[in-house]
This record gives structure tokens, C-alpha cells and sequence, in this order.
């Protein structure tokens, strides 16, 4: 399967008019188009297919480094990809590999990019965490909890700077919220009337420390009350959901210049990493995040299902064709080469410039010259 | 004798500091009930419970700045870090504040506190997670830097750090920690801060690296033996102070170096040795010394770009190789 | 005048029992002591006068570095030294002399800190931001913006893990509250139930940036809630208003085991420090600095006037000690000896440690071993 | 040509650019309605309105951070920090985010924008407010740092870093804002970043120093010129990336080298070039080459203790003598 039979992550979702409604979690399906609701199904099972063969790939050793997954925050991700245009801009933290591909790229690229192979979004050099794309404008997943925000909050400056009609999304977690970057990039993107989206998406827990035990106000849409920044909370569980209240305020953040705090709740099915285990879960907790009521996707299907959207003959046609598609990805991942160690210095600077070190490990420091 | 890991004699010696004395008490992100991203605390909140052993919000100028706080009353918070990048959102409270209230303030008041964090690199982590930072911190007056290659060394400085008065950043390494290595059974030994070690004798040619490469240098003195060369290996131990008196002595008497680092190598803590070297051994020097260390690149994801960065046995080997023929006194 | 006859900052107004009140600024003086209303007024105008006399010797280069006054902030300063205990601690920002005098250190010491000499609170090591005194447990004053808000909240944290009854105060300014470290500090705070009050004195400015152009919410109490804290507005003109709410919050922070923030509004009369000629400001923001409605000891004068507190002899006799205890101040600072340069390897570190590095500028570095 | 302060040949140039480019804007703490704590920016409010200089809440990573990432999105932000000690706050996004994002993400996006930020010392401000850590960023490959020492080269060297598409620390020096030069009316040279000059001529030894350090050096020179001393003046203006070759050049000429520098000693900027030398020069140098640096203390408030501590004329010229009488070479 060619990459590009892919849907884009907002392509199909700008052709329906319904995103402004900010309509409740299981209202009625009827006046949504069965066509972009498959699409949501679809993209969700492709996150979803793809962080499991990420995290395969990952004990096999073809991926390196730390390596994060959207598993159980599949409708999250599509809803808040959705609410997005072609033209806006995305930051988000580590936990990146579904928002890359909700934004548009392809999962041939992105999982080159970790297997660290030249044709990955990042050419090789950023791996799980740093998946970065000028065309689709997904400007980075960053390793630095809290990092992205005040470059998320200066992108929205250039917008506004040029007075141009993009808006930014911001994506986090939870146990960002209680950084230093978060205070002040919440507050200067309010003074300066910016056009962002801050998004926390709330698992419940940094890596293994709850939200309780990290935010003194642990309701954390309220934490924009420091900033005059309207918060608004969603369930993440929920793909239109999320889709409407993200729409909603990206909609309002371009028409009214000022930026808005979403937070969507949602569960996350494994350790923080796919090296942790997460011994440290309780019985409750895990039970919670093993809730096929939890799980977006169980979710999803049942009311596509229920509303007569979803047969089991096309969920197994969906099925097998994003099988197939990251099958196609791994593939092409694991067939792309390895960046040369001649490119080693090719990216320290983007002005070439005098007396820029070049030096190998092994080499004195005048051989160079 | 014993011989357990470098986490082990850490995890050991954090428990007993912690048994021996009421005031020393751990916190920092992940260490309670997740134990620790590298599991040196493992065990320690059952043990010690939640007032002992924080769980600290994301908030590395906050936690670390408290604990400079409670340090002026007399606790000994030891903090942990998760990894030596993070510290860039606590090196103003490191920098501006725990390494200055001492002296800012007329020796009023001391700051006894631990920061406990590893460098490391060559694990594919990328180019914000992959940095060895510590020259930030050795810079600093006021600070004191450890840096122990060794299971023992790791536990006897690590004493030595809490006991201390002053702020100590205690310096680990991801590619240490599963190393094994001699302890003595029931050793209460407390390492003297500002030494280094001779950690292998040698005739031909001085070899000086920390943490990690300290261990490196240590293994490509091995190969070099077989080769009938005689690699004499200085692990500098402590970064601040810096013990230069071993360095050089060792170099008068071998009359060449090679320093080996996981740093960049432009301003890294080896143009510190080099420059002392130079200085205090300069009527003995056959050649000049040479620097192994990290290529100056944002490190890179892949793997064969990561490797191509990095210092490695071979490396090295090639640089005390090339040092020895320009002494012209190439052995092998 | 010895030094030890100045009355101490919190000692006088701990024999008073009124202070747990919450009292509006203009209740009557009926129930308060004359002895402690007049003791209050001696504190205001004993720092008006070494402020004043700090401004001259500045000007004169016997003070060096930077340096910023308390003129206009005097009520807020003597309300605030007076709600805490002996054993309480305080952290304040650079703008600390009349702080350093409010908690119990004598102006003597504290103008020979200024002057830079071996009998200075901190030895001459410090200068005019750096007031410390561990006896009176003030734990310095801070030249980095907000770096004293995570050492008082660890100062609080070592009380509490002591199961101490201390409490701790925090002193900032209103442009304070826009730094990462304050966001981080509260949420500390109050996920750990530390003993802690934050103080905003708000003179509406930081150097000359107002709080509209820099906090996104102006209401600066308000920004507690992010953190769940209680948040109190006082007018930090009223040396009486500021006592009853600091020290409702100083011993709630002591019984409740929790963080407060108070905010006491003042007026900054001269520039931000005393080089600062504060053209920026407009003639408004001058009348309001100037406006004698809105200078503490103006205000207060009369209002001990109209109640008989204070007559025109008393007033003239409080003059006349406190012109002498300034000018013993500056006499005893000036006639203090400078340290020596033998001592200035002598605070590198409390635990001496060999090869640590006692180089003047001219030597070589192998000539100290 | 006309003469001028450093302050205003900064002032001169930042208009300059503004007006060159649209792109261009300034921000950083009461850099506005305050005109700059050092008025570097006097004026430029009033001109070009709050759009293009903008006041910014005291919150040094979350604005520097987002000139980052205005910068990513093409504009040139140039932000000022108002003292390089308030950095500590900002160094994870620039040294995190700005030094990475080109790298990291293979090359895809550049991020041209300009930190200015005054460092210096002996202004009696304290611990604190007086350190000199431009290594923090020299030791950083993504980032480039320009040190100029005159008007001049003030006003070339950050008409190159605004045009630059790399994130460039541009540091400044209060102990230099005063000063005066020669600046060519109606100039608009753009200096060659990563190149040191030779701003004196000599034949009996190298002096080497970068920013107010170059003056120093400059009026060592002078002084020593009365004596018979021929002394070599390199200014090493940019720190990263470092042109060793003038350096080392230059030591080939006149065997001989000090370095004067107002951070620390121990790591500090010197050693490194030092260090450089001794590799590059190691057949030239007839002496080791000495360092003059910081006293090795958390800066002490009172002048006689600041005095002491800082180098000086005299600790420089006594350090030029021993090093020439070490090489029996001493003409005076
Ligand atoms: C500044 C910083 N501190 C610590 C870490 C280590 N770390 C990585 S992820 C993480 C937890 C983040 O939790 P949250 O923001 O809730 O995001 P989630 O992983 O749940 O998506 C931590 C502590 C880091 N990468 N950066
Ligand atoms: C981290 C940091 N940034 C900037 C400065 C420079 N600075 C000193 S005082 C000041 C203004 C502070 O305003 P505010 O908090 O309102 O206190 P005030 O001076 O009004 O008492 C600034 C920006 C600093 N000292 N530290
Ligand atoms: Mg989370
Ligand atoms: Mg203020």
C-alpha cells in the first residue's frame, strides 16, 4: 500500500461542517457523515496497530533509545488531530508517534524515524521522541518535559507578528503542568493575545506519580484561572468529543486572538515506556487502564456498530487494511538505509562557518586544519 | 569482599546514610513509588516511607531549590536528578544559589546537600538526553563535583558526599550502573574529596579519564599490555576540586598523556588537564597531549552516527598509539 | 546610641494580643496600645530616615553595587516584621534593608553591610541584596528574581519534616510572579502542606514594566488558585491593616500546616533602585508616588495624631532618636574596618577540602601546591 | 569615521537591522517603556511601537524560548538578557532547544535568532551578579558566540549574528558599554564570524584575551611596549567556534603565550586555549603557557575583596614578565 492512499489526519475531517457543535460524548451519530467517521475509526486503529508493532519492534532492538506510546489515547489524538487545519501549527511532547501521523505523516516515515533511517521524518537524527515535519507543520516532539511550550508560545507570536490566520496547538502531559515553562508560557501567551492551544492530555500519571500527588489543583482546565485562560476539560475516551471541544477553542483561539487550555482525560494501557512494566500500578489502577470501558477504541466501534456505521464485514476490511499498512511501514522502514557517518557534521549549523569543528573522536585537535 | 554492581553499592550505601542518620532523607522525580527511572532507590519507600523518600512533582527548580532550603536548617536532602540534562532547569537554584549562600553571606550558613544524577550517552537517547554536562558544575566555586568509575569508589564518595557540609554534585553514568565491582564487606569507608587515583601503574604513557571513561581507559590499558605497552591510567575522581598534583606526577614520570572524555572536546573538562599539564610538567612533556572525546555535533538518533560520535576503545587506542610514536617510543 | 536599645522588629508587637484581628485599615486606634502604635511608627520612620541616608551614601560611593529602598514600603515592611515570632524565618528579594531592621538586625550591622565592612551582617560578602542574619533568621535577602521562593519553600519543608512550629515568610514583588520558580515553589508548597506565607509586595512595577503588561492575571492574590491557595489582598499602606492580615495568615500557615498568599499593595517613591531616575514614569504614575495619600508615615502620623497617640513633642522627640540611630549607623559603618584580602578564601566552602584552588590572579597554577 | 561608545554602536546597529528587515524585532526585560537597564535600546520603543520591541514579563526561559520559537517560524528575534547571569534561567531552551532544533531534526528548520547579554564583573554586585560563564555556551555545538571588544567589532559582529541563520550569544560586557572607538561612518561590514584578529603586533610573546579582557590586554601591550616588551595582542572575538589557527600562529611567531580572562581559572575559557596551544604549538613554546584568570570564589560584595579577585593590569603584566624570564627572553 502506497503511503499516500493514507487519509490525511485533518483532510477528511475540514470536508464536514459539525466541528463548532460542542456537543456531549454520546449524543446521537446521525448527523455525522459515516464516511468521516470511519475515517476517525480507522485512524485510531492505525495508532493503534502502529504503536503495537513500535513496541515489537522496540524488543526486537530495531528501535533505540526511550520510546513512548499513544496506546489508549488513540481518540485523543485523531479527536484533537481533527480539529486542526492543513496550516496550523503542532507541538507536542515525546509521546508523539499518533500525533505525527494525525497531523499527516506518513507511517512509513515515521516509523523510519525509529528505526532511525535517512528517510525518516527526522532523517535518523531525532528517533522516537523528536518526530518533526515543516511540510505537515508538525514542528517537533520534544524529550524536555515542558520544552515545547515556550516554543510553542513563540510560533504563536510569529503568527500573530505576521498577523497571519494559523493557529497553534501545544500538546502535554499531566505532570507538565507543574513546571516552570508552563507558568511562564501560559502567561505571556495570554498578555500577548496569542492564538494557541495549550492541550494537557491527563493519563492520570507522570511516569508512575499520580496527578494528585503533583498538582495541587489537580482539576487541571482550572490551572489557566492564574492566567485569565479559559479551561475547558473533555473526555478523551471520546473521539467526537474531543473533536468538538478542540475545534471549539482552536476555532475561537484564531477568531478571538487569545489562548484557550484544553484538558482530555484518558487512560494510558501500558508502563510509561515500553521498557516499564509499571509494577508500581495497583490492582485498581490497573483494572482501570485494562477497562475495555477505557479503551477508546472498544468505545468507538461499539457506537459505530450500534448506529449502523460500522458492520463487521468493513471492520475487518479496516482491519486488514491497516494491517497491511504497518506491515508496509515496517517494512519500508526496515529496507531504508542508514544515514552516513559522513553526514556526522552536516547539521551542527545552518550557516556554514569558519573554524567549525569537524573532528572525529579520534582525530588531534589540528588535524582538522 | 563483595562484588556487587555500581546501583547496588549506591542503593546500599543511600540506605545506610539514611539508617545512620535521621536528617539525610531522599526526594526527586520517580524515586518512590516508581523507584527510580534507573532504580537506584529501589525498596526505599517501603522502607522509609513518604517522609523520607519524596516523590517530587516535574519541577527541577523547585525541588532542587527546596532542598537547598532545607539544607540551611540542617537537613541533607539527597536529590536525584533524573539525568545531568535536566539540571539545566535547576542550575540557577545549583549555581546562583547553593554554590553562593555559603560565601554570599559570610560562612553563615552551610548548604549539606547531595545532588545525585548520571551523564552517560550511547544509547540512542538523542540529542537533549545524550550531553555531559558536568563541566557546568565543576566550573563553579562553591560546588564540589565526584565523579566515581567504581562500585567502591561510587559507595565511599557517595559517604563522603552526604557527610559533606558543602552542596556536592555526585555524578553517575547510565553506562555504569550494571558494572560490577569490588566492595569490602561491611566497608564504612569515607572517600577524602579533591583526590584522584593512580588506578593502574604504568611506565609509558599516562591515560587520565572519570566515570565512564575512567572504566574505559582501564580496558584499553588492557589491550595496549598485550601489545607490551605500559598505560598508566589516572581516574580523576573529583572534578572540583581537581586534583592536579597526581595528574602531573604521574606525566613526569611517563613524560606523555592522553586524556579521554564523553564530553565535547572544545572546552571540555579535558582542555582543564591539558592546560595543567602543560603548565606543571612542561620540562617533562615528550609530546603534546592529546584529547579523546565526543565529536561536536548535537548528537545524533542513529545508531552508526551515535557510534561514529562517541570515543570507544578504539579511539582511544589510536590516540595513545599516535602519542607514543610521536615520543618515538612505540613499544609494541 | 548602643544598638541594643532599638526596639526589635517583631519583639514589642508580640506583647500585644490584638493581632490575630482582621481589622479594615481605618478601624479606630481605640483598642490598640499607644506604646505599640508609637513603636510602629518609630519602625517606619527609623526606616524612612536609613533608607534616605543609604540613598545619600550611595550617591557619595561609600555603597556600591546595586541598591534598592524601601521608601514608601514602610508599613508594609514594619506590618509584615511584626505578625512574625522571633523563631519565624524570613526570605526576601534584594529590596531588604528595612526588612534586615524589621526582623531584629541592627541598623548598624546592616549599614555596614552596605559600606562593605567586616562588622556587616554578612561580613561585607554581601552588600545591600544580601542581608543575612541567622540569629534573627533572616535568611537572606536575594538578588536573583523569585531564586528566594524555592529555598523558603525548602526552609518550610525542613520545619514541617522537623514537625517544627516555625513558620516561614517569603517576600517577593509583583513582577515576581511571572518567574517559572513561583509556580513551581506554590504547587510545592501546597501539595506538601508547608508552613509558609508568600508575600507580594505589589508596588505596580518591576523595574519600570507595569503588572498589566506583565501578569496576565493583575489581581495578583488571585494566582493562588492554581495551586488551591488561599489568596488576601491588604492595603500595604496601613501598617495596622498589613499586621492583621499578615498575621491571620502567619498563624493560620502555624495551626493549619498549609501555604498562604498575601499581596499587599504599595507605592515605590523613588526609581527602581537609586541610580534609576524613572523618566518612564508618567505624570500620573508620579503623582500617584508622590501623592502624600499615599505615604505610610504621612498616613500613619495623622492618624496617631487624630487619636492622640502622638503629639508634636513626642513626634519631634521619635525624630530626633531616630536621626541619631542613623547617624550612629553610618558612623559605626564607616568607622568599621574593610575585610581582609587574607579572608578571601576563606567562605569557598564549610567542609575544607584538599587541592581546592586558593589562586590569586597572578599566580601560576602549580604555585599553591 | 567617527568615534562612538560600544553602548551606541550596538544601539546604531540593532536600529539599523530593524529597519533592514521587517523580521527583526527586539525583546527582552524593560527593554521598552524603561529603555534597557543599560540603554542599549534607548529610543527603539518610541520609533518602532511595541509590536517590534517588546517589554516582557521577568520569565527569561518562557520569553527566550518563544524568540526560539518565533524564530523557527522565520522571524529574527533578538533578545536581550539583562545581565548573562540571569541566562542560568533561559540555558535549557537555548542550550536544550536552540542548539538542538536544527540537528535534531535533520537539518529541516533553522533557528536565526540572537541573544544579547552583558557579562563583567567589579561593579561590586556580588556573588551572584558577577560571573563570567560565556562557557556555558561556548562549550555548545549548535550555538555560536561572538565576544566583541570595540565599537567596531560590536557593530560588525552583531550585524553578522542578526543575519545569521544560527542561534548566536552575542555577549556584552558592562565594563565595556562606556568605552569609545573608532567606527567607519556610514559602515555596514559584516564581520566573518568564527574569526579571531591580531589587534596588535608583536614579536616577544602572545597575550590572548575575548571581550573587556581584549581592552585589557591592549593597554597591557601599551604599557609593556614602554618597557621594551613587544607584545602580540590576538582578540579572540568569537568563542565558538574558536580559531585556534590565529592563535597558535601567533605562538609559533613569539613562543611564548598568557591568556587573561575574567571567569575561573579551573575550566574556564583559558584552558582551552591553552590547552589548544600546547597541541598546536608544542614545538614553538619555550614556556608553559600561564593563565590570569578569577580568583576561585563566590565574588565577595566588598571592593577590596572584589579587587583582589579580579585580574588586573598588574596581575597580567607580572604574569608576562615571569613567562618572559622563564624563557630568559626579559628585554625590559
Ligand atoms: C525536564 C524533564 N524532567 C524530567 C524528565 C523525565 N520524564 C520524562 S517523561 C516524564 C513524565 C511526564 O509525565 P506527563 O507530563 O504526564 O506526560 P506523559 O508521559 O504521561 O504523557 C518525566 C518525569 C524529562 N524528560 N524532562
Ligand atoms: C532572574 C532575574 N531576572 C532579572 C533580574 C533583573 N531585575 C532585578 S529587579 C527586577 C524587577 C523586579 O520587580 P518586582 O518583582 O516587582 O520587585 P520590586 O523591585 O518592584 O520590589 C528585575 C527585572 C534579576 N535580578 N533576576
Ligand atoms: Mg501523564
Ligand atoms: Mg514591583
Amino acid at each position: 500500500m502506497a503511503d499516500t492512499a493514507k487519509p490525511k489526519g485533518g483532510g477528511t475531517a475540514r470536508s464536514t461542517g459539525g466541528r463548532r457543535r460542542s456537543r456531549k460524548g454520546d449524543a446521537p451519530l446521525s448527523d455525522e457523515q459515516p464516511k468521516v467517521l470511519l475515517d476517525y475509526y480507522r485512524q485510531m486503529l492505525l495508532i493503534r496497530r502502529f504503536e503495537e508493532r513500535t513496541s515489537q519492534a522496540y524488543t526486537q532492538a530495531r528501535i533505540g533509545g526511550y520510546c513512548h506510546l499513544n496506546l489508549g489515547e488513540e481518540a485523543t489524538v485523531v479527536g484533537l488531530m481533527t480539529a486542526l487545519k492543513d496550516e496550523d501549527y503542532l507541538f507536542t511532547n515525546y509521546r508523539d508517534h499518533g500525533y505525527a501521523i494525525g497531523k499527516g505523516m506518513s507511517p512509513r516515515r515515521v516509523m523510519a524515524e525509529l528505526y532511525g533511517r535517512s528517510t525518516g521524518v527526522s532523517k535518523g537524527w531525532g528517533g522516537s521522541m523528536h518526530m518533526y515535519d515543516t511540510e505537515t507543520r508538525m514542528l517537533g516532539g520534544y524529550g524536555i518535559v515542558g520544552g515545547q511550550l515556550p516554543l510553542a508560545t513563540g510560533a504563536a507570536l510569529a503568527v500573530s507578528y505576521r498577523g497571519g490566520d494559523e493557529v497553534v496547538m501545544c500538546q502535554m502531559g499531566d505532570g507538565t503542568t507543574n513546571i516552570g515553562a508552563w507558568h511562564e508560557s501560559l502567561n505571556i501567551a495570554a498578555l500577548w493575545n496569542l492564538p494557541i492551544v495549550f492541550v494537557v492530555i491527563n493519563n492520570f500519571t507522570g511516569m508512575g506519580t499520580t496527578v494528585e500527588m503533583s498538582s495541587a489543583e489537580p482539576e487541571l482546565h482550572k490551572r489557566g484561572s492564574a492566567f485569565r485562560i479559559e479551561g475547558v476539560r473533555v473526555d478523551g475516551r471520546d473521539v467526537l468529543a474531543v473533536r468538538d471541544a478542540a475545534a471549539d477553542l482552536v476555532e475561537r483561539a484564531r477568531s478571538e486572538q487569545r489562548p484557550f487550555l484544553l484538558e482530555a482525560t484518558s487512560y494510558r494501557m501500558k508502563g510509561h515506556s515500553v521498557v516499564d512494566p509499571a509494577k508500581y500500578r495497583t490492582d485498581e489502577q490497573w483494572a482501570e487502564a485494562k477497562d475495555d470501558q477505557n479503551d477508546p477504541l472498544v468505545l468507538f466501534r461499539a457506537r459505530l456498530t450500534e448506529a449502523g456505521v460500522l458492520t463487521e464485514e468493513l471492520d475487518a476490511e479496516i482491519a486488514e487494511s491497516v494491517k497491511a499498512e504497518v506491515a508496509d511501514a515496517a517494512d519500508f522502514a526496515e529496507n531504508s538505509p542508514h544515514p552516513e557517518v559522513s553526514t556526522l557534521f552536516d547539521y551542527t549549523y545552518a550557516t556554514p562557518v569558519a573554524n567549525e569543528s569537524r573532528r572525529m573522536p579520534a582525530d588531534p585537535v589540528f588535524a582538522e586544519q | 569482599m563483595s562484588v556487587i554492581t555500581y546501583r547496588q553499592a549506591l542503593r546500599d550505601t543511600l540506605r545506610a546514610e539514611m539508617l545512620r542518620d535521621d536528617d539525610v532523607f531522599v526526594m526527586g522525580e520517580e524515586i518512590g513509588v516508581f523507584e527510580g527511572s534507573y532504580k537506584i532507590t529501589e525498596g526505599l519507600l517501603k522502607e522509609f516511607g513518604e517522609k523520607r523518600v519524596r516523590d517530587t512533582p516535574i519541577a527541577e527548580e523547585g525541588f532542587v531549590g527546596a532542598a537547598i532550603g532545607a539544607a540551611m536548617l540542617g537537613l541533607r536532602p539527597v536529590v536525584e536528578l533524573m539525568t545531568i540534562n535536566f539540571s539545566l532547569i535547576a542550575i540557577d537554584q545549583i549555581v546562583n544559589h547553593a554554590a553562593k549562600i555559603y560565601g554570599m553571606f559570610g560562612g553563615q550558613t552551610s548548604v549539606p546537600m547531595v545532588i545525585r544524577t548520571p551523564g552517560g550517552g550511547g544509547q540512542q537517547l538523542g540529542a537533549t538526553h545524550s550531553q555531559n554536562i558536568e563541566l557546568y558544575y565543576s566550573f563553579v566555586p562553591g560546588l564540589k563535583v565526584l565523579a566515581p568509575s567504581t562500585p567502591a569508589d561510587a559507595a565511599s564518595m557517595l559517604r563522603a558526599a552526604v557527610r559533606d557540609d558543602d552542596p556536592v554534585l555526585f555524578l553517575e553514568n547510565l553506562g555504569l550502573y550494571n558494572t560490577k565491582g569490588e566492595v569490602p564487606e561491611g566497608d564504612e569507608s569515607v572517600a577524602e574529596i579533591g583526590r584522584a587515583a593512580v588506578t593502574r601503574e604504568g611506565t609509558d604513557i599516562t591515560l587520565i579519564g572519570y566515570s565512564r571513561m575512567a572504566m574505559v581507559a582501564g580496558q584499553v590499558a588492557e589491550r595496549l599490555a598485550e601489545e607490551g605497552i605500559s598505560v598508566e591510567v589516572v581516574d580523576l575522581r573529583s572534578l572540583r576540586p581537581l586534583d592536579r598534583e597526581t595528574v602531573v606526577e604521574s606525566v613526569r614520570k611517563t613524560n606523555c598523556a592522553v586524556i579521554c572524555e564523553d564530553d565535547w572536546l572544545t572546552y571540555g573538562i579535558g582542555a582543564e588537564i591539558a592546560a595543567s599539564i602543560q603548565e606543571g610538567a612542561f620540562d617533562y612533556l615528550d609530546a603534546p597531549v592529546r584529547r579523546v572525546a565526543m565529536a561536536e555535533v548535537p548528537m545524533p538518533y542513529a545508531k552508526p552516527l551515535e557510534t561514529a560520535a562517541l570515543p570507544s576503545i578504539d579511539s582511544i587506542t589510536a590516540a595513545v598509539k599516535e602519542t607514543l610514536d610521536a615520543v618515538g617510543r612505540r613499544v609494541g
